[in-house]
């Protein structure tokens, strides 16, 4: 069975449509990449299934139920976490506290309990703190959990991000440009990163990315979307050698 | 065990230098050393800053620019008072139902107006605390604009400590939470907030009513210690004034708010003795501290011995010129 | 860059310092007597709280440059409560611990009231130049508080004066009620006035209120000429009943108008123009243009100093100094205790605003006069002396 | 009916000083974001110039108006450089703190210089007829605040549109790394615009004197939040939404007064402006533009 | 024409530009291609004053630029298309257009280019009078070119001209480039599309994570496998 569905999803704005009728299947423990050039729509795809934007039409459905126009929390809840293609994070806040507030939607004591200081709540923040260090640590960020994210150098910026969307325990992760800004070294990292997530946390992957190299080295499938339409669909061999994605990417050959 | 020890340890410092606090300024009232004057400086300082402390929770921590903390002030002054002086109830019932329809009314705004952002936010709530301020200045039964006089004076130093305290230990405690980082989240990043889970609305909600409340708490104190209230005392003006605390501070600093508020209170009782330039002395420290520091007097940091040694040193990123 | 903010902030908080310090000096020895001066400097009655304060201290000079009282001179102690009654309190207590013998001011019935516990804890006497609301000399049970005397007229007097004035001698049978709804003040009057008007027979049409501030009435004036009536009650102001009296007459409302002390200004004439005030009365306690010469010494003193002319802020303050300077004299003594039981037994006491005695709740019993305003004069209608 | 037409007549001159005050909040806020708070306080500023222009100088009142808005023009310019400017990378709510105290500075500086007493308007400068039409009674006052009102917006429309500082205003409020790709200097708009919105004030302040006869240092912080209101009700940077909602405020408050109760005018005002942006979040006018993400 | 000396560029903690160097020949057009984020926008955005560099310096024909106020750089003759074209969209065509013209003074000469402008793109001259946010992508394309002609530069910076652009459009788009360049002025492309870029350039740098990987002429670049592996991977 699909993990995610979408149905002839369509998105627009002020007239311009951003999606339209898009259709994507994504199994369980997939690695799907969804690329295409810029201002394809890729990312109102993220938006959409996140709850960010809500679709005009059109359904996505997760786990057997239609997650179209919930709001981004409740469908965190559900199992889908994301990253940003312009990093997110809370940037006054230091590395740990960002993880720990992905951890929030289950915390583990009450809202008096936090204001009273009952037991339950330093057994809770301590559970919390030890939970928020292993997703640090499976990152190597642990050692710098008391920095504030924003003087975080950017690679470990994204490492950061990943970790806080790890932290909310989905079972479908959305990477918006993972890799962007990354040298080459931290890109194969990065995939080799992506590769055990997947194993480890039976996860579901789907993400955008520019580079290449890592798209092709890592996907299993991979959408091309054009003018909010996928172009093609299919193995990283298929979609290098098809011709309508290499025009749309490199242009015609002239 | 270790934990424990140290959290206990803590706890009981905390305890005993409370104690030695109350028990001094106690003494100093009742020895005459603070003579009246002196007394009437701390309770306004007390109200300041549980007003600012309060306010902070919003827009420090929450980041909603709410310009309507003295139209809660006035919720709780004026249900309190009905409470105490119309219908003899004793002052703890006049506390808790001050705060609580303060609470309320915070409630009732929030839901609402918290789906707008920034200065639309801002002058939505400067609008409620407005309406608020009219619609009792239309009620009779509590004196319309002449306000109501003759209030018991039930406020004493130890409800203004217990007031004191208890708001900066619920707001601190909170902040301090699971809870109060899904606030803080709000105010980072709202977006990065929701897609991690965290229902953004309800924390809005949840920030303006807490902060509502302990801004009735400071309501019922300023009643009961000040003897009469009329709406004009909770205009704009008031809130603005509030603010003005809380971004002196530094948004998203408890300490910052206690210590502007103090700032505040003091300097407000100086300038008593300067009419004719008073206002202007404080306008031009309200504008020079925010073009010198316009993060406030300590950023979003709290006060600690560390910081005080690192800010002096220039150290401080927050100072660095970008 | 840094430098250069970090010498702001510390001349900044050697600037507090310099100021705290400054302010922490001892005040006046034997030889003087400290009265306290608490008046809204700042904030929204500003206007107020400065006139009532000049004519406090036009007051003074006056008694220093005779040699002053008991052979003292009286040295004041300025201070501003920002119109607010919390800060009010808190300059009481400023002034009684400075060791004020009296304290005169603050002008608005709330603002006194918030000083009122202070100056009853201490014994010290305050006297309010202009507060009229009912509750300020009493306490809800009705006893007077002790220390707390007033040298104006209370509310009720006024609105019944003018009630018995518009349906004995104007004849009105209908009026309209339009008051300054966000001062006790305002409201107080018109409760007295509809209260003896309609004890008389009169009808009230509407009662329709304003705001301190307000500029602009004509929705409200165009309302009420709709309904035509005989006369029309404002008690207020001259901040606003100047512009709302202009504004009834462009408008074409000719009936009658007429209000309290409070329209008592030399603006009234100058905002309103003269032909829109024909046929407006006020009731007052004196008139500027009383030929009185105690009144018109003050008012030449006055306009010399200050270069302009007194309203009633500055005429009562200037009054509440000069009684509190007769109770000095009377007790023979600078105790706030003797001055207190002086002032109570204050007898036909002449002030520019009329011959007054204390009565026992602490008010004024002096006479009141309605003043007609003709061709942009004050004149003097009726006087009606007290009971 | 006849009432009804009066009552909108009224609102008619007290929504035309509303929306030229909310002009200069709005197109300040445009190009900075910043809320001005300090713009009702320019106003007093300008009231006070022309009246001393009428009453020193004994001008008529058209020069008066021109003395006060060029002098809070410049005014404008001042607080911008002095105030405001250091405060353009910090955090808005330290501006909206600066321009409290700005607005406190303007209003206590006015009194310790010429008293908190009000000031009388010369009548001379304005020597008031009534009209009558057809049972309406309309003064020259209203009519020449009225007409002022319209040829300001006028003319300010016209610098807007068809001038090369006032397109460059509209290119560096709408973006401006765009606006100095084109080589547009940013401070000097921003200065310029302070200087528009100034002047548009002053010319309220003015008119406030000639309207209402008096004038003191506090008449600003009224009708700068009422303008502030009517400019959030437009859509707050929208200059034809700043000039609707001030008519919408005036007229709005001069109902309420006729038909409901006027003491309840300004919570009405207030209630009507929350409706208006819990239905539209961004004012009449305002466009609805998503955050990127 | 245009000499970029080894310049680091930081945004926040950032390094985006890596002692970043190349050089623009007069007459010629040069193109900077490399994916999303690679620091190609950053490059233009120090050019023309937007940013500025932390070490390094940007010489202009034989001016020291790197701390000259933007809109000196402008009057200097360096204009710049921006990335999403970035129009006025509450101006009309023609207020744009203006714009563009912002820091000349000489009236006919203005007047001469706008109706240039206009022959160029006739579309824009049907629209003159319509709010820039009403064109259609293309439109709006156009329209930023024609606006950065109006500074009559001798260094035109163009950002991603093709994004988001329709095929067909993009090639008419890259024509107008040619004949832009052929008409005199020196043109510095940043592109994605890089087989478009690489087709009309004469020389080329393929930038990578802020540094230059690969650079030399452009037809040799095009045929060079290097480059799709860049775009699509290995």
């Amino acid at each position: 069975m699909a993990l995610l569905k979408i149905n002839n999803l369509c998105k627009s704005f002020g007239g311009l449509s951003a999606v339209l009728n898009f259709n994507m299947e994504i199994r369980e423990n997939e690695l799907i990449g969804l690329i295409g050039p810029n201002g394809a729509g890729k990312t109102t795809v993220f938006n959409l299934i996140t709850g960010v934007y809500k679709p005009d039409e059109g359904e996505i459905i997760f786990k057997g139920e239609n997650i179209g126009g919930l709001p981004p929390y409740a469908i965190c809840k559900k199992g889908i976490a994301r990253t940003f293609q312009n990093i997110r994070l809370f940037n006054n806040l230091t590395v740990l506290e960002n993880v720990k507030i992905a951890l929030h939607k289950d915390v583990p004591y009450s809202l008096p309990a936090a204001v009273v200081r009952f037991g339950s709540f330093y057994k809770g923040e301590a559970k919390i703190e030890e939970e928020a260090l292993k997703w640090l640590s499976l990152f190597n960020l642990d050692y710098k959990k008391d920095e504030i994210a924003s003087n975080l150098p950017y690679g470990e910026q994204r490492r950061l991000e990943i970790a806080r969307a790890l932290a909310t325990h989905p079972t479908l992760l959305i990477l918006d440009e993972p890799a962007a800004g990354m040298n080459p070294n931290e890109t194969l990292e990065l995939m080799e990163l992506i590769r055990r997530l997947r194993d480890e946390f039976g996860l579901s992957i789907l993400l955008i990315e520019h580079d290449m190299s890592l798209v092709m080295g890592v996907c299993e499938r991979i959408y091309v979307l054009d003018y909010g339409q996928v172009i093609a669909e299919g193995k990283p061999e298929e979609i290098r050698n098809n011709k309508r994605v290499i025009e749309a990417y490199l242009g015609e050959e002239v | 065990m270790k934990m424990l020890e140290t959290r206990w340890g803590k706890f009981i410092i905390e305890v005993v230098a409370l104690a030695v606090i109350f028990t001094l300024v106690q003494y100093f009232i009742t020895a005459g050393i603070f003579n009246q004057y002196h007394q009437i400086t701390l309770t306004s300082m007390c109200i300041n800053i549980i007003l600012a402390v309060s306010l902070n929770l919003i827009n420090g921590f929450t980041g909603q620019l709410s310009l309507g903390h003295a139209g809660f002030m006035a919720v709780g002054a004026y249900v309190s008072v009905v409470l105490t002086k119309f219908m003899g109830m004793p002052f703890i019932v006049g506390i808790i139902a001050g705060c609580l329809g303060a609470a309320l009314a915070g409630f009732v705004i929030g839901v609402p107006t918290l789906r707008l952002k920034g200065d639309y936010l801002a002058i939505a709530t400067l609008g409620f605390g407005e309406i608020i301020r009219v619609i009792l200045q239309n009620i009779d039964y509590v004196g319309g604009p002449a306000g109501v006089v003759g209030i018991p004076k039930l406020t004493s130093w130890g409800w203004l400590f217990a007031g004191v305290v208890v708001t900066i230990f619920v707001i601190q405690n909170l902040i301090n939470s699971s809870y109060g980082r899904a606030i803080i989240s709000v105010r980072e990043d709202e977006i990065a907030s929701e897609v991690m889970g965290v229902n953004t609305t309800n924390y809005k909600v949840l920030a303006f009513v807490v902060g509502a409340f302990f801004a009735g708490f400071a309501g019922v104190l300023y009643a009961h210690y000040f003897y009469i209230i009329k709406p004009e005392t909770f205009n704009f003006l008031k809130s603005f004034d509030v603010l003005v605390m809380v971004v002196l501070g530094g948004l998203g600093s408890t300490t910052g708010a206690v210590i502007a508020a103090v700032f505040v209170t003091l300097l407000t009782a100086v300038l008593q003795a300067f009419p004719a330039v008073r206002m202007i002395i404080y306008a031009l420290i309200l504008i020079l501290i925010m073009i010198y520091r316009p993060q406030g007097l300590m950023g979003n940091k709290e006060l600690s011995v560390k910081i005080l040694g690192r800010i002096w040193s220039g150290k401080d990123g927050s100072f660095e010129d970008k | 860059m840094r430098i250069s903010r970090k010498v702001v902030l510390v001349v900044l908080m050697l600037f507090m310092f310099g100021i705290v310090a400054g302010c922490g000096g001892k005040a006046g020895g034997g030889e003087e007597i400290l009265v306290g001066i608490n008046a809204e400097l700042s904030g929204a009655v500003a206007s107020y709280g400065t006139n009532a304060r000049d004519g406090a201290m036009l007051a003074i000079e006056q008694i220093n440059a005779e040699g002053g009282v008991l052979g003292k001179k009286i040295n004041a102690i300025e201070r501003d409560n920002k119109s607010q009654a919390d800060e009010a309190m808190s300059v009481s207590a400023d002034l009684v611990g400075k060791g004020i013998v009296a304290q005169i001011g603050p002008l608005t019935s709330g603002n006194v009231q918030g000083c009122t516990l202070v100056m009853m804890d201490n014994k010290i006497p305050l006297i309010a130049p202009a507060a009229t609301a009912v509750n300020v000399t009493v306490n809800e049970k009705g006893e007077t508080l002790d220390y707390i005397f007033r040298v104006c007229f209370i509310d009720p007097f006024q609105g019944t004066l003018m009630a018995q004035f518009a349906y004995e001698n104007l004849g009105a049978k209908t009026a309209v009620i339009l008051k300054d709804a966000s001062s006790d003040y305002g409201k107080g009057l018109a409760e007295y006035f509809k209260k003896t008007f309609t004890e008389k027979g009169g009808k009230i049409l509407a009662e329709e209120g304003f705001v301190k501030g307000d500029r602009d009435f004509r929705a409200t004036l165009t309302k009420i000429r709709g309904l035509n009536p005989d006369f029309i009650y404002v008690p207020g102001y001259y901040e606003e009943v100047a512009p709302l009296i202009k504004q009834a007459r462009e408008l074409g409302i000719t009936a009658p108008m007429g209000g309290g002390d409070g329209w008592d200004s030399p603006d009234m004439i100058e905002v309103a123009g003269k032909a829109n005030l024909n046929n407006t009365y006020f009731t007052n306690h004196y008139s500027v243009q009383d030929q009185n010469p105690k009144v018109q010494k003050f008012v030449k003193a006055y306009k010399e100093k200050y270069n302009k002319e007194p309203d009633a802020f500055a005429a009562l303050a200037y009054d509440a100094v000069q009684l509190l300077a007769q109770a000095i004299k009377d007790a023979n003594s600078t105790n706030p205790e003797d001055i207190k039981n002086a002032l109570e037994n204050i007898k036909d006491f002449e002030g520019v605003t009329g011959r007054m005695s204390i009565d026992e709740q602490h008010n004024p019993v002096k006479a009141g006069v309605i003043i007609e305003f003709k061709d942009g004069k004050q004149v003097m209608n009726t006087r009606i002396e007290p009971k | 009916m006849l009432e009804l037409m009066q009552q909108i007549v009224n609102g008619l001159s007290l929504g035309a000083i509303y929306a030229l005050i909310a002009l200069g909040y709005t197109m300040i806020y445009g190009i900075i974001k910043l809320i001005n708070f300090a713009h009702g306080d320019v106003m007093m500023v300008g009231a006070y110039i022309g009246f001393f222009s009428v009453s020193l100088l004994g001008t008529n009142i058209m020069v008066a108006m021109i003395f006060a808005m060029i002098a809070c023009a410049l005014l404008g310019v001042i607080i911008e450089k002095v105030a405001y400017k250091p405060l353009r990378r910090a955090t808005r709510i330290a501006a909206l703190i600066t321009a409290i105290g700005v607005s406190l500075f303007l209003e206590y500086t006015t009194i310790f210089l010429l008293t908190p007493q009000q000031r009388i308007f010369p009548q001379g400068a304005f020597p008031v007829h009534d009209y009558n039409f057809l049972g309406l009674s309309v003064s020259n006052k209203d009519i020449f605040i009225f007409i002022s009102a319209i040829v300001l917006m006028i003319i300010l429309q016209f610098i807007v549109k068809n001038t090369k500082t006032g397109k460059a205003m509209r290119a560096v409020s709408e973006d401006k790394d765009a606006a100095v790709l084109m080589g547009i200097n940013v401070d000097n708009t921003i200065s310029m615009t302070f200087a528009l919105g100034s002047a548009l004030a002053a010319a309220a302040g003015v008119m406030i004197g000639v309207y209402y006869n008096t004038i003191n240092p506090l008449m600003g912080i009224l009708p700068g939040l009422k303008a502030f209101v009517a400019a959030v009700l437009g859509g707050i940077g929208i200059i034809p939404g700043a000039m609707v909602g001030g008519f919408i405020l005036g007229i709005l408050e001069t109902l309420v007064s006729g038909y409901g109760n006027s003491l309840y005018r300004d919570a009405v005002a207030f209630g009507v402006l929350i409706l208006i942006l819990l239905i539209k979040p961004t004012g009449i006018f305002g466009k609805n533009t998503g955050e990127k993400v | 024409m245009l000499k970029v000396n080894e310049i680091d560029v930081y945004y926040g903690a950032i390094h985006a530009l890596k002692k970043l160097s190349f050089e623009v020949e007069q007459g010629s057009i040069v193109t900077l291609i490399g994916a999303n984020g690679a620091g190609k926008t950053t490059t233009l955005k120090t050019i023309s004053g937007l940013l500025r560099p932390r070490s390094g310096s940007i010489i202009y024909k034989g001016t020291d630029i790197t701390r000259i106020a933007p809109a000196k750089i402008v009057e200097m003759g360096i204009s710049q298309v921006p990335e999403g074209r970035r129009v006025f969209a509450a101006m009309t065509v023609l207020e744009n257009l203006e714009m563009g013209a912002y820091l000349r003074k000489d009236k006919k000469e203005i007047a001469r280019d706008l109706d240039e402008v206009f022959d160029r793109f006739p579309r824009l001259k049907e629209r003159r009078k319509q709010l820039a946010g009403t064109l259609s992508g293309g439109e709006q394309q156009m329209l930023a070119i024609g606006r950065a002609l109006m500074a009559r530069p001798s260094l035109l910076l163009m950002d991603e001209p093709s994004m988001g652009l329709a095929p067909l459009l993009v090639k008419e788009i890259f024509e107008i480039i040619k004949d832009i360049n052929s008409k005199g002025t020196t043109i510095l492309l940043v592109e994605q599309n890089a087989h478009m870029a690489l087709s009309i350039a004469d020389k080329a740098y393929v930038i990578e994570t802020g540094e230059i990987v690969l650079q030399g002429q452009a037809g040799e670049l095009m045929k060079s496998e290097e480059v799709k592996k860049a775009y699509l991977g290995g």
